[in-house]
């Protein structure tokens, strides 16, 4: 990393961030906006810090449900594309379901799956998973229906067996579309958790600490859990981009470093 | 009794108290306490429907806010003149300096309590263990301890947990107890099972009696139309009085007036009937506050930590817009 | 096998795509350690003859046998190598190199050593632990090259191995493959649309009709080995070259 | 189109839609499910045909919604993406902004946006716009990156003005990415809106009706509505899609009819 | 302008980009009417060179005259054309033709009508509504050119035009572009790799040399118009590719 990158890479989302909280500041300022309608960013930034101690533990459990119904929803979006790329019927006949699933108005599910799943963390993993699961699945069935042709011949010719091929040359494939999924579905998995702990949450949550803020009035309380949530969900985001990028060294490093091998074959050594 | 301070309404044009029709009507704007309109509406209704606003002086249009808590913001913001609130908002907006005053108590005791399904008895020694659903508002969270202290337990022997809707968690067994009013739940549960709650009141179990809605006004308009809200006071009087008296006509009236409220006849006849027992105070008195109820409310809020300090009564509500008589 | 058992040998290979003949019946035959070269109009069948070869189709009629043994329809029993490199991404030169020890049975120490030793001898020597978007177009076909050697199959396809390349890359490139050829003692299939390569690299030219594709010609090059640019502008290339132009533009000549 | 492709491009995702509905009758009955905890698809369409009369014109109310919003949104996301494309800084700047609109829960933001907007239309058009303007606006960011370089320089050898080259080369070359934005933010428009109507309607709406059923425990309107705003949500979708089609032809067709320049010019007539 | 004006003259123009120098002064003049090919190794500033000549890029110094004229940095004087086609995907063959009027003063029907005029006198007559997917390479090739043509410049460069196609296609396409240049009276200055090409379509050619480029020799191909295939394997045309190559490969030459 040079410079430049570092400049491009961190500073100017922090200065754009910078810029975003600015504007709210003058919007507030400007129009007169009252407290109980919507905070400044310092009146929430104080809300926040005045209730860290209580955000602090519900926003750890927003995370994990957050966490869960990310893994479920990447494992089933993942496994989906995978059945879905074996046969042209298979896609055909998932590929609408898969739309109309991200039609249906998530709110307007919530409530019936609470009734089913009761109360606990499992209607939030469902949600979150319908979630993340739909760009997931399109984004990796992307990445296996579009690995060269030729490649996938020449593996054959080489006398790759199907499920090598599989393991060494479609797998593989899937890396960069399924990252893009993942950053898709960890942007919105937040939003998926605390609709969940809106419909019905055992004891407090994010979301039931948002909306008992709101019933008192507390709106700059109200605010500050919001921002949580964005953090959260940025956070999330954030961790997928790094994680992406330490495991797919070859798409910005020229070499891949193997010092082990390197020092024991190297024949120059 | 009530508030004898009367400072409030110094500024505003004199008048004797009687309310008579200008030839041009106020219109004023009424903020519900609910999202969506339900049988609590049916004094408007009445009033609409019987032309007793236009007697008054008064055109009332009837709005919804976003959600149940944002009914007092709307009031607060000067997008609605009046509004229907619980006392607990009211509580709060004067804590946050919200322009807005109580200016009639729209129940006069408290109708808040504990439910099990038909046929499940609900007692104090009962609920430890149990699974008590909330609606994570502050009203609730002010109420509980008081029942749990009268039944000897905290909330660690019970499982709280934050629901949206009640109603169909009950019945289904997902939960063990909902906590909500009377008139919503006898109506809901009885509408839909036949069959009548078990409920214990809480104001019958340690919990101080005090209402849970008012009406009230934001305090510019208040100063600049004094007589518009003792018109639209006058009129949910009369239109209160006829309702109680008169439940199955004023039922069907507010069906008529929401054909598409998703309401049966029954469940708002059921509603609005219950609503009707906590309407009066025991001298048969509608609307007229006292400085007890927000002092103890206040209290109980302080109680919880929803309240820093209890301001002074006078703070929280004026009888100076109550109809003469 | 005996000594005069040709190490490849394509018996009346035929092969249809719907009614649609791409390769018309097709025989022939390669000694051990010769280099031929195919050349023919575009859509005649070259590269559907390699896929029979390879394997990857089965012919409609005929058959392949390599040192007199039937493989027909069996992939992984020769080299194979294309005009795109086709590298994986996402592993490195050695690791590309090894390729078709993973896609067959895993990569051991020794093929590991192995990929070096050849990438150290052939002129990339540094790069064995880079991935390949870090190197040139030719670089990468070296790479492609040394894959398919490191498959240790006796008989290399090679189907336009060096088409994308740029001309001077090309001519180097070309004499490195001849460099490599005589070191590994391979034999060699090559498919071009370049007439001075063929005749610069090959032993045999066969020089195929248009649709439905077979052989149409078979020119010997006989020419000194090892050969040098030179050569290409020598009479006796020109020559083979003005049969090889006259077959293959019939139509064109005036 | 060939029979081939009519079976895939239409009768393959009835069939799916249908398999969907049998799967879902099959739990219902299958675990028993009550009614009121969940219909089975028969009972959702009875409700579904006996609340007609009332659904219509609410859905027609949803529909206007989600179609002012829509059009904000692209809009909005179009002029952003052209924007940004100006100058790496503006870009490096907006795109951070971008992520973070998209992680904010938007359920939380609606109720402040009625006390600042009313109970009009105008809150439901801001969180639909909210929901599309985002994959417009990257998808579009994405087609103008792309366009190639070597285009662009021939394009102003020929002596092309920069608002030519871009009228004529970069905008067309948005088309693609735009429509697969437009598709995205389509399936998820209707969502916007529900969310909207569900904060804020004076009169009535569908999320109104089917909080009003859900009070009632009228679970099958509740789902009859839902059902109606998935099937808005997938009339939208189509529709973008039938337009793409028709709009870009170069796409499926060897050929464009141009009927009249060919009648007078054609040298051969 | 006198009789001996050159049409186009490029006077010392040179570039560099950051330190490093990709093209040395350079000077050369073509006549009208003329075909001059330019060859060199990869990187020799060739491409440069055209983008300083078509405007895309202001020389660090020296000029360039059309006709006598300093155009020097100003874009749209001259007709020019890229190894890829560049055909906009959603304009069908007559509108990418018009494309240059479409990017600079608005298509008339005059430019239609000339786009269709082109497109059926050189083989394209059926094609015209035809969106550019549905071509061959060859034939994109050829509408490439046209929208070259249809800018009405006196003078075309053309960057390895013919770079990405196959062999065959490639000879059927030189013999063709002869053709228009004879019909249309251009002036071209051609980029090529290829030394064959050079030759049969040139009446001189400039070979330049490695980075820093500059044109370090010219060769003048007097062979007889009009020239077919038969030319490439003739002793006259053998004798100049044996000079260029020799030029070119100086450090390779055994
Ligand atoms: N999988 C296939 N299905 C249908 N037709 C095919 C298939 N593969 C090749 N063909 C057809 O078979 C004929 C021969 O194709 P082939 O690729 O072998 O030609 P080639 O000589 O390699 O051409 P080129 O020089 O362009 O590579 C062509 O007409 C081609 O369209
Ligand atoms: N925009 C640029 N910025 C920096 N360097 C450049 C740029 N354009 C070209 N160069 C460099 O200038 C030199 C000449 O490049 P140019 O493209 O003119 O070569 P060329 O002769 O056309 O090569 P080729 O035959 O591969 O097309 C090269 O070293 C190249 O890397
Ligand atoms: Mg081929
Ligand atoms: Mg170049």
């Amino acid at each position: 990393m040079n410079a430049g990158t570092i400049i491009r890479g961190v500073l100017t989302p922090v200065i754009s961030i910078a810029l975003v909280f600015l504007v709210w500041d003058l919007i507030i300022r400007g129009f007169g906006v009252q407290t109980f309608v919507a905070p400044s960013p310092g009146e929430t930034l104080d809300a926040l810090r005045d209730n860290w101690s209580t955000l602090w533990p519900l926003a750890l459990e927003t995370i994990r449900e957050t966490v869960y119904g990310f893994i479920v929803g990447a494992v089933l979006g993942f496994v989906l594309a995978v059945a879905m790329a074996q046969t042209r019927i298979v896609q055909g006949l998932v590929y609408p379901v898969l739309i109309v699933s991200q039609a249906v108005p998530i709110i307007a599910i919530a409530a019936p799956l609470v009734i089913l799943l009761g109360f606990g963390i499992a209607p939030k993993i469902v949600i979150v998973a319908w979630i993340v699961f739909f760009p997931v699945a399109v984004n990796v069935l992307d990445g296996l229906a579009n690995v060269d042709r030729e490649l996938l011949n020449l593996a054959r010719a080489m006398g790759g067996s199907r499920s090598r091929v599989f393991l060494h040359i479609r797998l593989p494939a899937t890396v960069t579309p399924l990252y893009t999924g993942l950053k898709i579905g960890a942007t919105y998995a937040v939003t998926g958790a605390v609709i969940g702990e809106l419909v019905a949450s055992t004891g407090s949550s994010l979301a039931g600490f948002q909306r008992e803020a709101n019933s008192s009035l507390d709106t700059p309380a109200v605010w500050a859990a919001m921002l949580l949530m964005t953090i959260i969900g940025i956070g999330w985001f954030l961790l997928v981009v790094g994680v992406e990028y330490v495991t797919t060294p070859w798409k910005h490093r020229a070499t891949h470093r193997r010092l082990r091998f390197r020092a024991t074959n190297d024949p120059r050594s | 009794g009530g508030s004898d301070d009367g400072s409030s309404s110094s500024a505003a044009a004199p008048t004797d108290g009687a309310t008579t029709a200008p030839a041009e009507p106020v219109d004023i704007t009424l903020s519900y306490d609910w999202p969506t309109v339900d049988f609590e509406a049916t004094p408007i209704v009445v009033a609409q429907q019987q032309g007793l606003f236009e007697k008054h002086g008064v055109n009332v249009e009837l709005i919804f806010p976003p959600d149940a808590a944002s009914s007092a913001k709307v009031l607060a913001t000067g997008k609605s003149d009046l509004a229907l609130l619980t006392t607990t908002d009211v509580a709060f907006s004067i804590d946050k300096q919200l322009p807005l005053i109580s200016i009639g108590n729209y129940t006069m005791r408290n109708n808040w309590g504990l439910f099990t399904k038909p046929g499940v008895p609900v007692a104090l020694d009962t609920l430890k263990g149990k699974t008590i659903s909330t609606y994570g508002d502050s009203w609730t969270k002010a109420m509980l301890p008081f029942v749990y202290q009268a039944a000897g337990i905290t909330s660690a022997d019970v499982k709280e947990v934050v629901v949206d809707w009640d109603l169909p968690l009950l019945l289904n067994g997902k939960i063990d107890v909902a906590t909500n009013t009377t008139n919503f739940m006898i109506a809901g549960v009885e509408d839909e099972t036949g069959k009548d709650p078990e409920y214990l009141l809480a104001a019958e179990n340690g919990a101080p009696d005090v209402p849970v809605w008012v009406y009230a006004g934001n305090t510019t308009w208040l100063q600049e139309n004094p007589d518009a809200a003792r018109g639209f006071m006058a009129a949910i009087g009369e239109a209160t009085a006829w309702a109680c008296e008169n439940p199955e006509d004023a039922a069907t009236m507010f069906g008529d007036a929401y054909p598409d409220s998703g309401y049966t006849f029954s469940y708002n006849r059921i509603g609005w009937t219950d609503t009707c027992r906590y309407m009066q105070d025991d001298n048969g008195q509608y609307f007229t506050q006292t400085d007890e109820q927000w002092t103890t409310l206040g209290e109980a809020l302080k109680g919880i930590g929803e309240l820093d300090a209890v301001a002074e009564p006078a703070a929280y509500y004026s009888n100076e817009y109550l109809p003469a008589g | 096998m005996t000594a005069g058992t040709p190490k490849l040998r394509v018996e009346g290979a035929t092969k249809a795509f719907g009614g649609n003949v791409a390769l018309a019946p097709t025989t022939l035959a390669l000694r051990p350690g010769e280099f031929v070269s195919l050349v023919g109009p575009s859509g005649c069948g070259k590269s559907t003859l390699f896929n029979v070869v390879s394997g990857l189709l089965r012919p409609d009629l005929g058959s392949v046998l390599l040192d007199g043994e039937d493989i027909t329809g069996t992939s992984g029993n020769v080299g194979y190598m294309l005009q795109k490199d086709l590298l994986v991404p996402w592993r490195t030169v050695v690791d590309n190199i090894t390729l078709g020890a993973a896609l067959t049975r895993g990569v051991t120490r020794d093929d590991r050593a192995q990929a070096v030793d050849f990438a150290e001898r052939y002129g990339l020597g540094g790069f064995v632990d880079h991935y390949p978007h870090a190197l040139s177009g030719g670089m990468r076909q070296r790479v492609a090259l040394m894959r398919t050697l490191a498959t240790n199959h006796d008989v290399l396809l090679l189907d336009e191995p060096f088409g994308a390349l740029d001309a001077q890359t090309r001519l180097e490139m070309q004499q490195w493959l001849l460099q490599v050829w005589a070191d590994t003692e391979r034999t060699v299939l090559f498919v071009t649309h370049d007439v001075d390569e063929s005749i610069f690299l090959s032993d045999r030219v066969l020089v195929m009709s248009p649709r439905p594709g077979r052989i149409a010609a078979e020119l010997a090059v006989e020419l000194p080995r090892p050969r040098t640019l030179n050569l290409m502008t020598t009479p006796g290339f020109n020559d083979i070259k003005r049969e090889i132009l006259a077959l293959l533009h019939a139509r064109d000549a005036a």
